[in-house]
């Protein structure tokens, strides 16, 4: 069976992907940003995933308005990036698992979410950079993925609590898959920023850092809040905590938070990294 | 009105993208959507005019195109991830949008951002 | 306010609308046929809807497998039909009611349908027939529409008793729409048949005529069949008739039945109309 | 295994298409949805293994296309919705298909239908 040894939850921004691309994780600025990845490496190392289930929200990569899902599963063999229109250099595919992708939509369609299925799926930065920051260079292709996104684009949104729930029965899916496999679970994006309007530079540090604590273990402080609520305490682009819901509802009740770390500003975002482990008796039996 | 849509005017300074911003925006979304491509952006650069016509745009969004004015496409119904890509094309990066929209220099703008992160 | 007239469903067989585009309704083979429409006319120039919210189920001219919705609401302000490539005439577009649309996006997303939104939507046969054979001519131009997809396509499909309970979120949304209207829910499929396989040709009338009964007074009988079930019973096409519960869904508890008719085979399929009303005592007030 | 795929073996005489049929079928299907446009059906028609070599079918999607053969096409992975459009090509109806399909000509294919309809 299936195991999920953990979660992790980053932040995805694009000027991430352009240190990286110009190889700059060792200049002063984003050594100390780069350096909070060790630790997760370090974790990574000692669970050693087989798959990572990646839950994030599409730019205008591979949705537009004409059919814009709520919640989508990819569901392909192969993940192409693409030209997103602003500069970021087009990275080389990521390797699928269309099994377990069928496998997770048949089993959260028995639960009533109401996805939209992808057997092609252009996977953006918010897919693409975090993968380069949990497995540098090769690793990320050893990697298999099965990409999920939520809706940050067209309102209406899924809720906080939705997102949560949606989680959960992901979480349930996985766990219900046949083969042997430990499973990282990831959320990618936020914390707070906005982009747009007036507001453009919002940032707030203390509801970022009362979402980082609840997320570990009362995280129905947060799915408590609309997402308009999130909208006003995390700015219009702060709703892409909903990708951290969703990682969290796939977890187990209890967790154990390994690593977190919290900078800002990282271009407009304030970024951050959180690790949360099961708490399984069973992680020991399918080492 | 549904719950959900509930205060959605109410957070000074920003536009929820709803049915309301994405009827009127439909057809600057599809041009900017558009701009995923490098030829497409090409084609723009070449001759503005003759690419927004293809997309049919009202007058208002035409207006706004042409001042680069980041506010003015949103209140035309733009949606900030497809105007991103417009910003693309000159080159702009969101530091610099975000300093247009708040009518800061960027200098003003990054180091806001900066204090922020000292709360 | 806006309030549901009653509901109708009926097959959307594409033979139909090669007869109505060969102009054959008064031939022979198809006369009885057109003719079980006429008490669907009297009915609609009763109650005179204003805007018709359409669940049908597309057969791949506006979705393909790259992006497959369990549940799609059109969003445009006209819907194109377009050539599904077996030599349907293509029909000039239909008016749509955004608006309208909107309102029923955000209603079912808060009650937890994750919808897919599609500003630009192509509508097939499933479509164009059913509006051709209630609002023959001009007509079917002069009402405003909602369509409504329903995933038969790519499995995993919804459950019935999942799209009944859609059926009754929509119900819900058009009800709480500010605008005075009057709308007539329509489901369009079935009913028994199944073109793929050595099963071809497979028809089954003591369930369909079981289903026409039930859906009038007791449609928890066929809300409690699985999907597979349905497939079982009416063929894999037969499952179309989620549409019907999907439009059961949004009238009122109890309804009464002005209009059914049942006709065996019109090309492979089991065809049949019903015409169900709300029993509003509201009704005359917004006469 | 989730609730709702228990049984889809089951039922004799056809194939449920499910996650198992899309990975197999995705180059056929995708090849046959792109014959709703007229221009692409006629590329076929002027050079069919050219066209199948553009959607890089497998050696069973191009022997059962090479043969019109629905079975064999549904076993390859074919989905019935986008297969309709590969048929169409050909003026096939849906009774033809069934005819093929179950081995029965076109006229006793309708009499079993019509026979369906007096039970
Ligand atoms: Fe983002
Ligand atoms: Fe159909």
């Amino acid at each position: 069976m299936a195991r999920i040894v953990g979660g992790i939850a980053t932040s995805h921004v694009p000027m991430i992907g352009s240190a990286i691309a110009r190889g700059l994780q060792n200049e002063p600025f984003w050594k100390p940003f780069f350096d909070a990845y060790k630790p997760v490496h370090e974790w990574l190392e000692a669970v050693r995933p087989d798959v990572a289930v990646l839950i994030y929200n599409d730019h205008g990569l591979n949705f537009f308005l004409d059919k814009m899902p709520t919640f989508a599963v990819g569901a392909a063999a192969q993940y192409y990036n693409g030209d997103e229109g602003w500069g970021l250099p087009v990275v080389p595919p990521f390797p699928g698992y269309p099994e377990l992708s069928w496998h997770v939509a048949e089993s959260v369609m028995a639960d009533e979410f109401d996805i939209t299925t992808c057997q092609e799926m252009l996977v953006d930065h918010a897919f693409t950079i975090p993968m380069a920051l949990l497995w540098p260079g090769e690793g990320s292709r050893a990697i298999r993925t099965v990409p999920i996104t939520v809706n940050h684009v067209q309102y209406p949104l899924p809720s906080p609590a939705r997102c949560y729930k949606f989680g959960q029965a992901i979480g349930r899916a996985i766990e219900s898959f046949d083969d042997d496999l430990r499973v990282v679970v990831m959320g990618t994006g936020g914390l707070s920023h906005q982009l747009d309007g007036k507001r453009a530079g919002f940032i707030n540090k203390p509801f970022d850092l009362m979402c980082l604590d609840k997320i570990v273990g009362d995280v129905e402080a947060i799915t408590r809040l609309s997402t308009l609520d999130l909208v006003r305490q995390a700015g219009a682009q702060g709703v892409e905590f909903q990708t951290w819901l969703v990682m969290r509802g796939a977890l187990t009740g209890e967790v154990v938070k390994k690593h977190s770390s919290y900078r800002v500003p990282i271009s407009n975002t304030a970024a951050a990294v959180i690790v949360l482990e099961n708490k399984y008796p069973a992680l020991a039996e399918i080492a | 009105m549904a719950p959900n849509e509930r205060g959605r005017d109410e957070i000074p300074g920003m536009i929820i993208f709803d049915g309301r911003q994405a009827m009127k925006g439909y057809a600057l979304n599809k041009m900017c959507f558009s701009f995923n491509s490098q030829e497409n952006r090409e084609a723009f650069r070449r001759d503005e005019d003759a690419y927004c016509d293809k997309f049919s745009l009202t007058a208002e969004q035409r207006r706004a195109v042409k001042d680069r004015n980041v506010l003015a496409l949103l209140s035309a119904g733009g949606n900030i991830y497809y105007l991103a890509k417009f910003a693309g094309i000159f080159g702009l990066n969101v530091q610099q949008i975000g300093a247009q929209q708040t009518g800061m220099s960027e200098e003003e703008f990054k180091a806001m951002l900066v204090r922020a992160g000292g709360q």
